[in-house]
């Protein structure tokens, strides 16, 4: 789905450059809630993994391509706003290094792929985790319906600009319906990954998920290896 | 079980002690507590030995020496300064660690930039850097592989360049989690060397009990996240029950009373 | 653990192109695929001027053609798009050897094809002559918010340590007798999946605190503080300013 | 130099050697040469010692013994098998490594799985496959920790699960890269135990020449990508001259001539 140069046209392809750049300027600033010395290296990786994960590409109907997003992996394991930097720099880089998507078509591949995944998945992340029970195993449901929605949600952004910015005049009906068909396939092997990994994170390393960094049980002191003749004392 | 004794032939009679842990404890994310209440305090200039069974909680409390780890119980002063966000950069320009994995330690393209790395880091450049590098390479006999990737290195090449990088920051307290572990015996020799003409403070992590007593007049066991013994060397290992009691066997072949150690 | 110099369409040089300050480069690619797309799609030599133009660039870079055609492949999805317009689209409809094709769908296929083209090729030169941490050090200079730098740098470190773990991994795997084949390997890569990412974040956790240990505090120690002399802007910059002459020609000349 | 000589007292009369290497050569990719024609015959059953300088092949052979790396000259048999990519899957069933570094071995979310994954790649299932996992963790005294991650394990806790992995393979052939390094001593003298009661044949990388004498009656001294002697282990750790040579010291306080190797 990386549009490339000359695939929208100039107004749609302004606007949208418009939209990314505002978005990412306000997660710039909300991330700095969310980013401390730590957090920065996890964003790093969450990137390396989204932009491994885009490498994968799929064939879809109409003969574009799709492939994974990491959208709703990148907001649920560093946050929304932290999120939306992961997946736009991973759509920089890739145009620069591996001249994946157009230089000039950023704004359209930023605004689809990375807001609006990481805002359809986090918003129902976020709503699910709230009603769910809380329990480990609802976290990692609510990350697998998340991203699976998250997918066909950006398709359908894609079919938008198409519609309103395209230098063709093609049946959008048609393009839509084979899109969103195609992205819910996409969606669930995103799903899949998505749960898999938040619930082997969420598992081992609960302070990594954002959000769930609450599970922490008190220290207890003691004055000699525990097994032979264990004093122990509450901290 | 040999009573908490500061090394007495040490300089440990200096004023303020090089490191200070009191009543330091720390549980991992996953929830695993590994320390449980360490108290410790090493002297200027003395050179301690850190043993203990696997998983006794050595490398955790290494990790605190310069706030790698924080957000326990207890406390850590280096050289008197409390270890806390504020006095981060003035500690780890104090303490210097060499890690038990050397492929964490390891991190740039050549094996020169990365000993470069920490002596850059606090400011230093031109020639007096590259003097610097060359002589910590020289040290550790890695000059040769100055411009190789390190992780195209043996493990032992790689473990000796991870102990370069240290020493090239003239550190006033070296922490090394078993450094001699894959170094070849001579390899392991030299390090004893260099570590003995060096005046600073030294602690060290080390299953290899010989050594230990080859280099280090104190010892510490730490077993279980406690404190379980500290006294000299000589007194830990010829206690055969403590030495039983946390997986401290003295290797086949070697009497610690019939050896002597080197001035 | 390397911290990542090359990659994988770097090619190592030292033409005048590779010499440029990144900084310039990346600016001067951004404004001459922006004179590209602008260009009037009616206007079929102004696009020959415009790959003459990158020709020139490529052979002064030493870029043989082999290589740019290979990397043009990444576009290939896209030709599939194209190729499909002129039967979908609608509109006026023509007879092409037999077949009925959309005027419209022709016309939107050539604008796609042409100028995807020679984005993906400014693109390609643009990665094929400079280094990796030479592009985050001009995204920098060029004023690129530094939490994204940050972001961007740990991304490409963290790339060769993902790609570092995985290997390991695979080598583990058949050590133990485990053949890459059949649905159970799929099993066995998604359960590792999660280990992997954990793995790798831990590694690269580990690796980034023995940085802040040598007193890494957030930037490299930059030994190179180059800055771009105003030939070198001016040599840049002779591109897009080329492309925009052969431009305003073809809205000129129809 | 002592002269290769296969160690006689081992059943190594058996008409196939288990690890036969000849004329082997080998450069990494980035043009490095490590091997410059390693010759060695390891009978069944025999248990051998590779000894020799931080970066002197060690590791890069071993890696070749189960086609691991390949693409030199020269070749090695497995019992008479060639390693060839047809004969790969048979080859690793023989051949266990335990690696170097732990985390080379390493993969799976716990423990547990870890260790099974060899036993059940090879077809193994259910209880049995239970037992065999159970058996390999009591072995390296690892069985409380079956449930945790082997990445929050501390770095001798890894080395004892690698290790693991490996024996619930049951290979006939065993090859360890340092397996007592970064160990608690008495988990070293656990697996010299252990490695004693197996009726497989061993192959063992190590910088500790006590641990050498004391488990393998014949040692091979690899150096600079060759291999430079082969003999009983006590004749080499005599021969100073050969020793200095190959940087290999014996360590403070131990003398070859007056210990006894147990049976
Ligand atoms: N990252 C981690 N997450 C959770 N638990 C851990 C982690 N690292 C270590 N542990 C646990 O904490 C305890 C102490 O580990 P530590 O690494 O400090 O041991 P150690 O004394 O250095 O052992 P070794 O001699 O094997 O290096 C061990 O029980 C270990 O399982
Ligand atoms: N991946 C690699 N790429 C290039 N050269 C390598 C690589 N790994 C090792 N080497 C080089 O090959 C030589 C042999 O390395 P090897 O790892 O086999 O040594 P070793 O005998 O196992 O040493 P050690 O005792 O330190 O483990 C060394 O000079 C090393 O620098
Ligand atoms: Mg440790
Ligand atoms: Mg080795």
């Amino acid at each position: 789905m990386h549009v490339p140069d000359g695939f929208i046209d100039a107004p749609v392809s302004v606007a949208t450059g418009v939209v990314a750049a505002a978005g990412v300027a306000v997660a710039l600033r909300g991330s700095r809630r969310e980013l401390d010395d730590r957090t920065a290296p996890l964003a790093g990786l969450v990137a390396a993994f989204v932009f491994a994960a885009q490498m994968l590409n799929f064939p879809v109907a109409a003969g574009t391509s799709g492939h994974l997003l990491g959208g709703a992996l990148a907001a649920i394991l560093v946050g929304p706003w932290t999120g939306i930097l992961c997946v736009s720099v991973v759509l920089l880089m890739q145009a620069v290094l591996f001249a994946d998507g157009g230089l000039t078509a950023l704004g359209v591949n930023i605004t689809d792929m990375a807001l609006v995944t990481v805002v359809v998945a986090y918003g129902l992340f976020r709503l699910l985790v709230k009603t769910l029970p809380r329990t480990r195993a609802s976290v990692t449901a609510a990350s697998f319906v998340a991203a699976l929605v998250s997918v066909p949600a950006s398709a359908l952004a894609f079919t938008g600009f198409y519609a309103l910015g395209g230098t063709t005049d093609v049946p959008m009906g048609t393009v839509a319906g084979a899109m969103v068909g195609v992205h819910v396939l996409i969606g669930l092997g995103e799903a899949a990954i998505t749960a898999l990994t938040v619930g082997a994170v969420v598992a081992v390393r609960p302070d990594l998920v954002y959000g769930a960094r609450d599970l922490v049980a008190p220290l207890e002191l003691r004055t000699a290896p525990a097994g032979n003749g264990t004093e122990t004392k509450a901290a | 079980m040999v009573g908490p004794v500061n090394a007495s032939s040490s300089p440990s009679a200096s004023p303020v002690p090089s490191l200070e842990v009191t009543g330091l404890a720390y549980a991992y994310p996953d929830g695993h507590q590994a320390l449980f209440g360490v108290d410790l305090t090493v002297g200027a200039g003395e050179r301690v030995a850190l043993l203990g069974p696997n998983g006794a909680g050595k490398t955790t409390l290494v990790l605190h020496l310069n706030g790698i780890l924080t957000g326990g119980l207890g406390g850590v002063r280096v050289g008197g300064l409390p270890v806390e966000k504020k006095n981060l950069a003035e500690i780890r320009r104090r303490v210097g660690i060499v890690f038990q994995d050397p492929d964490d330690q390891l991190f740039m393209p050549t094996v020169r930039e990365d000993v470069a790395f920490g002596p850059a880091a606090s400011g230093l450049r031109g020639p007096e850097l590259e003097a610097r590098v060359r002589r910590a390479l020289e040290q550790v006999g890695m000059e040769e592989f100055a411009d190789r990737p390190p992780h195209h290195l043996s493990f032992g090449q790689r473990r000796r360049v991870a102990v370069a990088t240290v020493l090239a920051m003239e550190p006033q307290i070296l922490v090394l989690d078993e450094p001699s572990s894959n170094l070849d015996p001579a390899s392991r020799r030299e390090l004893a060397d260099i570590l003995r003409s060096l005046d600073v403070t030294v602690l060290m992590v080390t299953h290899d009990l010989p050594y230990a007593l080859e280099l280090c007049p104190r010892s510490v066991v730490l077993s279980g996240g406690v404190i379980a013994a500290d006294g000299p060397t000589r007194d830990l290992l010829c206690d055969e029950e403590l030495m039983r009691r946390h997986r401290l066997e003295l290797p086949f072949g070697f009497d610690p009373r019939t050896v002597t150690v080197p001035a | 653990m390397g911290a990542g110099h090359a990659h994988r369409l770097y090619r190592e040089g030292s033409s005048p192109v590779h010499r440029l300050p990144p900084h310039c480069k990346i600016a001067a690619t951004f404004l001459f695929v922006l004179v590209v797309v602008s260009t009037p799609r009616e206007a079929f030599a102004a696009f020959a001027g415009h790959a003459v133009l990158l020709g020139t660039v490529a052979v002064l870079a030493r870029v043989p053609a082999g290589f740019l055609l290979k990397r043009l492949l990444i576009e290939v999805p896209f030709v599939g798009f194209a190729v499909l317009l002129p039967f979908v689209a609608r509109g006026e409809q023509i007879e092409v050897l037999g077949l009925s094709l959309s005027v419209s769908g022709l016309w939107g296929a050539w604008n796609i094809l042409v100028k995807g083209t020679l984005g993906v090729a400014a693109s390609v030169l643009l990665a094929s002559t400079t280094e990796l941490r030479e592009l985050l050090l001009g995204l920098q200079r060029l004023r690129m918010p530094p939490t994204l730098v940050q972001i961007a740098s740990f991304m490409i470190r963290y790339m060769d340590v993902v790609s570092g773990e995985m290997r390991r991994m695979r080598i583990a795997r058949e050590s133990r007798g485990f053949e890459t084949r059949g649905i159970r390997q799929w099993s066995v890569l998604a359960k590792s999946a999660g280990a992997l990412f954990i793995r790798s974040y831990e590694r690269g956790e580990r690796v980034h605190l023995a940085m802040v240990s040598r007193g890494y505090a957030g930037t490299m120690p930059v030994i190179d503080a180059a800055v771009a002399s105003r030939a070198q802007w001016a040599r840049a910059c002779a591109l897009p300013a080329a492309a925009l002459g052969v431009c305003l020609m073809g809205w000129l000349v129809p």
